[in-house]
């Protein structure tokens, strides 16, 4: 028989297998990218192999996918819906600008390293990438699931301070419900 | 002690009344209630007498046919009770409201008026009944002019001018019936009626349901009912709803029954009750002034005694009877109750009233009793009368008006219903609470009590009913009486 | 003096002392009240075992009281309901003024249905009946200025209704020379067809006025809404129970005898469905809590009417068990909404919302009484229900059946809307500081809570008197146990096993998803929710009240068009304009007045021989 | 009731069953549609991952008690229908308590699920949920009057009420109810499209227009029963359905046959249909399908 720690790794193992298959997404459509992914959804590369569907709701969701640029305004509101999610949740900063502000890297009222502000599992970079790209970020970031890696929520929850803070320098009327867990 | 004093000791005290008027003003208001004391006891101790058997009084010694009698029936008595007692509650309430001078005049007129409604009751004359009507009438003119008001003076205008009509068509037929048979006794009348040829006998028939008919308010001869009612002061509204009305009735339903006791009139009458009832309560429903509302409502009323004396049955008569005694009672209590609230609220709207449940209380508190009581709903003693009558009129087969009498009876509960939720529902704070003399309330309280009473037990009065239907029913007992004693 | 006379002179002379007892010292006033409620109880049980008979002469009528099975089972409802509402009106109307009025009139309405479920013949139904009337309708005006068209339009109503009660009365006693109904019973076979029908006609007409049945319901909305919600409890439950008294009684007493019963029969349970089906329908697009549960309430009174004309031994108990339990569960909802209005001082669905954690209580009650009105299991009313749609369809009523079916179907949407908007939805700002109604308004609710719970589980135990008192009506017998039912045909349904079945379900799930992850369950308010990642203001309103159901409205249109009401009220406005225009007969001249005499004359003298005949 | 070891069983397994038979016929769904788009879809056991899942997230947020208990309400309701629905015909293990209560039960029990759901829904706050309840309840008026027709026909036809007599009555296959009354079936499968929820019925969970309606505000555990019971409840009404007009089954080939053809019908349609606005869908079920129903009461009348 199995001690019980062996018996919850392999419960790990159950949920992980169940997680990395059913990626549940809340596509949060900013700027250009939000036009790449219905040829990731629909027929052609048919994201929803490898269990991947959009879901209505963040209280349903799984990833957090953020399109492209995200102004200061829109950040409040990214936070809002990534702090609605339930855990374990994943982020994926989608297109060069997610990563270092892209176009916009002298932008005035757009954030440009999503990095400081969210915690992000998966990058995609590229402006855009193409769905293929998008695909194999998926299937990145189900690799990390599936070795249990992908621990962006407990980060958040870690560090929460220090995200907090840069997220107040940026956003000047801080009016946010508190966090609580 | 005889029936005379019903009569003679009230005509007695109107002469006396002015002359003491010059010594103290205080005593003038005593007499009459010593008066009415002393008749209603008078007539409660005769009570039993007159419904075993009738008592006839001879008056200056001629026998009848020659002489005029005095007839106390079961009917004479009870309606003698029901006057005096009536009349007592009323003077009770006039003491305090009738504050204006003269008050001795009124007081002689008031007396007066007892005394016509009695001798009205207890005659077994014809002539002496309209002498007696006269008496009645002109003292119910004089009283609806009391105030001296502009109105005043014009409804007792009226009165006057339709009253007149009255008094000549009744003296015509007198007249008429002198001539053909020679006898004003009304026993002796009711004998020989049968001489008289068919075409005289219907135009005497038309001449006395007109002249009696103005008095006992039957459509369309009502015309004075409602200025008068409503202009005279609030006691005497009470009186005519109480005793000028039934005295009148009762007058008109002995001639028919005892010379024209025949099917073809008593449908007559039916539908002119009908016809009264229903016209008055719709007229009613509108009024902008409480006590014309009053006026219309009892006309209503006496419709529907009408009716039920028209349908002629014995459990009809009796339910008249009994329907006269709750209205007599209720609608006194309506008409004091008004009183002081339209003396109250200082103009006679019924707009006017909003809110006062909470000035006046208990004042209030009897006129939604009386509503109620009028309506005809249990636990009061309208609801047994109303009962009866439409349990005898449906007896008789006759069950359009029952449909009628109801839906009139609707209508009534409609705009006495409003008033009440006025009274109490239409403001919620007290302005200025004044309070209501004593005297009107025990008046009032007297009423009261003896309307629930009478709700709870109505046999009280049922049972001298039932002798008194016979008495106006049976002609051939009344003549029997009537003649040879 | 035996029970029956104990009940009726307590309850008047109570209701008389209280009056009393208002104005000379306040404090006793309710003690009273609520102490005569009790009393009253008391004999009304001690009266079913002592079978009791009362004869008292009044005016040459004999006004009898008895004790049947029949009479016990409206009493017990009636006891019972007059005492809790009693107790609950005592916090209720503590803030209120004319105090003394209101219990007065309140131990009156009680009297005058003892007088009329006891009565055993018509005089005294009819004297008490009107007792009854006019102390609910000067309950109905109690509160306001705002009440006295409604209070007006109720008691025309209940006068029509009265008075052709009254006027069958008239005629049975023209019939049959008395009124006692042991005699009219037995005599009412003699009877010509068409009186026999004219009869029972008009006292179905006058029992219906008072249970709303469809074209005459119209004052009960407004009577429900504006009397002081512990009346309205009493009123809905019990008041409105006095014209199913009736109709039961005429129906199987009288119409029974008759040849064209099945006509009745027919006629009365369409009218019914219907009743049920609009009703249901108006009740879904009101605003008000208390319009709502009003509609609702002359729609399940419909249901009764329907089972009780169906005739067969299951549908009557169904329509004896609905009566029952819409006495519970009217007055349940009634009172939960009395306590939102206690507490918010409105009943206006699209204003309060949220309540659910202010009051848990109400809202158990309320959950309990929407649970039981569906009729959806465990709760009581599916018992009924189903009882009512096995007779109809074993009646081969098969329309009616839909009919009936779609009414409770759409039932659904206004209960959910009556919970939803009262208690359930966003926790408005406005009404923070709301608190739990008073502990005596709470324990009625509770107890018929409880008391609904247990009948659901062992319909039985209601069912055991109701067979009696059917058996009093007929020989109509039915087959049940303490917790199965049984169709005509032999199939059953095992209350127990439900219960069982869904209650072991329900815990065991209900544990699980409890305790997994009990930790890291956590409670947020309801602003916080998915709105597109927004942040709702404090006074955002998030509400989704008005208009509730529009699309079902959009779906029904055709049916909501048409409004008895308005036909009435356009009808007594032409009928006042005529009076007003007649009541200028009396022109307030002289001289027309002797001309109208001078005509009047003319006029007899005219056609004398025709008026007078000629046999004078 | 009396206990023996075969309705234990009975208890223990049949739950089961339908849940996994349930899920599976999800899966298919996604399948089929992934097909019939030209796609390649999910594996076939993918809603089950979902659940696990769902049930395997770690956080989970409730906006009150009802909210917690509402998709206990529904899983209740769904387990309750199970058990009052015999699902092999005449074994003494799977027709549970079949002989404890009746169609007419059956109808109300199935909606109390519904009802538990709503309430939970509503407490949440969330207007787009009680939106969804709004229509759910008025569809759900809609087509349970079709419904209701068709049973009534059938029972006024059969003397009956409770489904084992109804399935002892078909003991051949052309005595089966759907050739014996038509036109109760047509209406009684046109009400079960709306029961089904798919499209073009699926007014409820809009997930463009109002974000999944109801359980917008459910996720994780609460999501997961939910989906769970929806796996269940959709295995009970199809079972339901073979019993009154299929015949039942007397194993669990012909019932997994006969249940999947019976399901294919919504899915199906939901493949090809766009959505009804609610008024629309009500006033088709009060259209076509009442019309059948009278022509099934009629029938069974004259």
């Amino acid at each position: 028989m199995y001690n019980d720690k062996e018996a919850s790794k392999i419960v790990d193992i159950i949920k992980n297998f169940a997680r990395k298959h059913s990626l549940w997404i809340v596509a949060y459509g900013t700027g250009c990218g939000a036009i790449e992914l219905p040829p990731t959804m629909t027929s052609r590369y048919d994201a929803e192999r490898f269990g991947i569907r959009g879901s209505a709701t963040p209280r349903q969701a799984d990833v957090l996918l953020i399109t492209g640029y995200l102004s200061v305004k829109t950040l409040k509101r990214v936070i809002r819906t990534y702090e609605q999610m339930q855990e374990p949740k994943y982020v994926i900063g989608f297109g060069s600008c997610t990563i270092n502000g892209g176009m916009y890297w002298d932008s005035y009222n757009t954030i440009k390293a999503l990095d400081r502000y969210l915690p992000v599992d998966v990058y995609i970079n590229g402006c855009m990438p193409r769905p293929e790209a998008v695909i194999s970020g998926f299937i990145k970031l189900q690799e990390l699931i599936a070795q249990g890696k992908a621990d962006g929520a407990k980060r958040y929850q870690e560090n929460l301070e220090w995200y907090r803070e840069n997220q107040r320098k940026v956003i000047k009327n801080w009016r946010m419900p508190e966090y609580n867990w | 002690m005889s029936p005379v004093h019903f009569i003679a000791v009230p005509l007695f005290a109107a002469f006396l009344i002015p002359l003491i008027g010059k010594v103290s003003k205080e005593l003038v208001k005593i007499i009459p209630g010593i008066v009415l004391l002393y008749l209603s006891y008078l007539s409660i101790s005769l009570f039993p007498i007159g419904v075993n058997r009738p008592i006839v009084e001879i008056i200056a010694g001629f026998n009848p046919p020659f002489g005029i009698t005095l007839y106390y029936g079961p009917i004479a008595a009870f309606l003698t009770t029901l006057i005096t007692l009536v009349g007592f509650v009323i003077w009770l309430y006039s003491y305090k409201f009738i504050i204006r001078e003269p008050t001795e005049k009124y007081y002689m007129l008031f007396m007066m008026l007892i005394t016509g409604s009695t001798g009205i009751v207890l005659t077994g004359d014809i002539f002496n009944l309209f002498v007696f009507f006269e008496i009645t009438s002109i003292a119910a003119y004089s009283l609806t002019a009391f105030l001296r008001d502009r109105d005043g003076a014009e409804a007792a205008f009226k009165y006057l001018l339709i009253g007149s009509f009255a008094s000549t068509f009744f003296l015509l037929a007198i007249a008429i019936i002198y001539a053909n048979i020679h006898t004003l006794n009304l026993a002796d009348i009711a004998s020989k009626i049968k001489d008289i040829p068919l075409t005289t006998r219907l135009f005497i028939l038309i001449l006395i349901i007109i002249g009696l008919g103005i008095e006992s308010e039957m459509f369309p001869l009502n015309g004075w009912a409602p200025d008068a009612y409503s202009q005279a002061p609030s006691p005497v509204g009470a009186v005519f709803g109480g005793i000028v009305v039934k005295a009148a009735i009762y007058s008109l339903m002995r001639i028919i029954f005892l010379m024209f006791h025949t099917a073809d009139v008593l449908h007559f009458l039916v539908v002119m009750g009908v016809i009264t009832l229903l016209i008055a309560e719709m007229s009613a429903m509108k009024q902008q002034q409480i006590k014309r509302m009053l006026a219309f409502s009892s006309i209503g009323q006496m419709g529907l005694v009408i009716i039920a004396f028209g349908v002629g049955t014995e459990p009809s008569v009796r339910a008249a009877m009994f329907q006269m005694f709750n209205h007599a009672l209720i609608k006194s209590l309506l008409f004091f109750a008004a009183g002081y609230l339209v003396f109250h609220s200082g103009s006679k709207k019924i707009s006017a009233l909003d809110g006062l449940g909470h000035d006046k209380p208990i004042t209030s508190f009897f006129f939604a009793f009386g509503a109620l009581a009028i309506i005809g709903l249990p636990p009061f003693s309208g609801f047994w009368s109303k009962l009866y009558i439409l349990l005898s009129v449906a007896d008789a087969g006759l069950m359009v008006p029952v449909v009628l009498i109801l839906i009139s009876s609707i209508i009534e509960a409609v705009y006495y219903l409003r008033v009440v939720s006025r009274l109490y529902f239409y403001k919620e704070e007290a302005t200025d609470v004044r309070r209501t003399p004593v005297s009107g309330l025990v008046a009032m309280g007297i009423l009261t009590v003896v309307i629930l009473i009478v709700g709870f037990y109505p046999n009280l009065i049922l049972h001298w009913m039932t002798p008194a239907a016979n008495d106006l029913l049976d002609k051939a007992a009344y003549i029997k009486f009537g003649l040879f004693h | 003096m035996n029970s029956i006379e104990y009940i009726l002179f307590i309850t008047f002379i109570g209701a008389g002392l209280t009056f009393i007892v208002h104005h000379a010292l306040p404090k006793l006033r309710d003690t009273l009240a609520i102490l005569v409620s009790a009393l009253d109880l008391y004999f009304v049980i001690q009266a079913i075992s002592e079978k009791s008979k009362v004869v008292l002469s009044i005016a040459d009528f004999h006004l009898i009281w008895k004790t049947t099975p029949y009479n016990n089972l409206f009493a017990v409802l009636i006891a019972v309901l007059g005492f809790l509402t009693i107790l609950y009106a005592h916090d209720f109307m503590s803030s209120k003024d004319r105090l003394g009025y209101f219990y007065m009139n309140f131990l009156f309405a009680l009297g005058g249905m003892y007088g009329i479920v006891y009565s055993q013949d018509f005089i005294s139904l009819f004297f008490f009946w009107e007792i009854m009337t006019w102390a609910s309708f000067l309950l109905v005006i109690y509160c306001c200025k705002d009440a006295q068209p409604i209070g007006l339009k109720y008691f025309v109503f209940s006068a029509i209704g009265a008075y052709s009660l009254l006027i069958a009365i008239v005629m049975l006693y023209s019939l049959s020379g008395n009124l006692e109904l042991t005699n009219l019973i037995s005599n009412f076979s003699n009877f010509s067809v068409s009186n026999q029908l004219i009869v029972v006609t008009l006292l179905l007409l006058g029992f219906g006025v008072k249970s709303a049945i469809m074209p005459l319901h119209v004052w009960a909305p407004g009577a429900y809404f504006i009397s002081p919600s512990p009346f309205t409890a009493l009123f809905s439950g019990a008041l409105s129970k006095m014209g199913i008294f009736g109709i039961g009684l005429v129906l199987f007493k009288f119409a029974a005898q008759s040849g064209y019963f099945s006509y009745v029969q027919i006629i009365l349970a369409w009218i019914g469905g219907i009743t049920a089906l609009l009703a249901t329908f108006y009740a879904i697009f009101q605003t008000d809590a208390k319009k709502l549960l009003a509609y609702s309430s002359i729609g399940q009174l419909g249901y009764i009417i329907i089972g009780l004309a169906i005739g067969t031994p299951l549908s009557i108990a169904s329509a004896l068990f609905l009566t029952i339990l819409h006495a519970a569960f009217k007055a349940m909802l009634f009172m939960a909404t009395g306590a939102v209005y206690f507490r918010t001082g409105t009943t206006d669905m699209n204003s309060v919302s949220g309540l659910i954690r202010k009051m848990p209580f109400s809202f158990i009650t309320a959950l309990f009484g929407i649970i039981t009105v569906s009729g959806v299991p465990p709760l009581g009313g599916f018992a009924a229900k189903w009882m009512l749609y096995e007779s109809l369809i074993q009646s081969r009523h098969y329309f009616l059946v839909i009919v009936v079916f779609a009414a409770s179907t759409a039932a659904f949407l206004y209960l959910y809307r009556f919970i939803f908007s009262l208690f359930l939805g966003q926790e408005e700002k406005e009404w923070e500081d709301v608190k739990e109604a008073p502990l005596l308004m709470v324990i009625p609710m509770l107890i018929l809570s409880a008391f609904v719970l247990v009948v659901g589980v062992f319909p039985g135990l209601i069912l055991d008197p109701i067979s009696q008192s059917m058996n009093y009506l007929g020989n109509f017998n039915f087959n049940y146990e303490t917790s199965v039912l049984f169709n005509e045909w032999g199939n059953q349904v095992d209350m127990q096993t439900v219960v069982n079945t869904i209650g072991a379900v329900f815990l065991i799930v209900g544990l699980i998803i409890t305790f997994k992850g009990f930790k890291k369950t956590r409670y947020v308010s309801t602003k916080d929710i998915h709105t597109s990642g927004e942040i709702p203001q404090e006074n955002e309103n998030l509400t989704y009240a008005v208009d509730f159901y529009k699309p079902f409205e959009r779906a029904i249109a055709p049916i909501l068009k048409s409004s008895i009401d308005k036909i009435y009220t356009g009808i007594a406005n032409n009928l006042e304009q005529a009076f007003d225009y007649l009541r200028y007969v009396y022109t307030g001249n002289g001289q027309t007045y002797a001309m109208y005499v001078v005509f009047f004359l003319s006029l007899l003298i005219l056609f004398a021989e025709l008026i007078f005949g000629i046999n004078l | 009731m009396e206990i023996n070891w075969s309705t234990i069983l009975g208890i223990i397994f049949t739950p089961i069953i339908a849940f996994i038979v349930g899920v599976t016929y999800g899966g298919l769904t996604r399948v089929i549609t992934a097909r019939v788009q030209n796609r390649y879809g999910p594996p076939i056991f993918q809603n089950l991952l979902d659940i696990i899942k769902l049930y395997s997230k770690e956080s989970n947020i409730n906006h009150g008690v009802m909210q917690h208990l509402g998709p206990v309400f529904a899983i209740t309701a769904s387990v309750t229908t199970l058990f009052f629905v015999p699902v092999i015909k005449d074994s003494t293990v799977f027709t549970n308590f079949s002989f404890h209560g009746d169609l007419i039960f059956l109808l109300y029990i199935m909606v109390f699920g519904s009802l538990g759901m709503a309430l939970g829904a509503g407490q949440t706050g969330n207007p787009n949920s009680a939106i969804g309840v709004s229509r759910g309840l008025s569809q759900l008026v809609g087509y349970e009057v079709p419904f209701v027709m068709a049973l009534v026909a059938i029972m006024i036809q059969f003397q009956t009420t409770n489904l084992n007599d109804l399935l002892a009555v078909q003991d051949h296959f052309t005595k089966w109810i759907i050739f014996q009354s038509p036109f109760a079936f047509l209406a009684a499968i046109l009400a079960f499209l709306g029961m089904m929820g798919y499209a073009p019925f699926d007014v409820v969970i809009a997930p463009a227009e109002i974000a999944s309606g109801p359980p917008s505000e459910f996720g994780g555990k609460y999501l997961g029963l939910m989906l769970t019971s929806r796996s269940i409840f959709t295995f009970a009404k199809l079972v339901l359905f073979t019993d009154i007009f299929l015949g039942g089954a007397s194993d669990f080939i012909t019932l997994l046959i006969k249940t999947f053809i019976l399901y294919m019908i919504p899915v199906l349609t939901g493949i090809v249909f766009p959505r009804y606005r609610t008024e629309q869908s009500i006033r088709f079920f009060w259209s076509w399908p009442l019309f059948f129903g009278i022509i099934a009461i009629l029938v069974v009348v004259f």
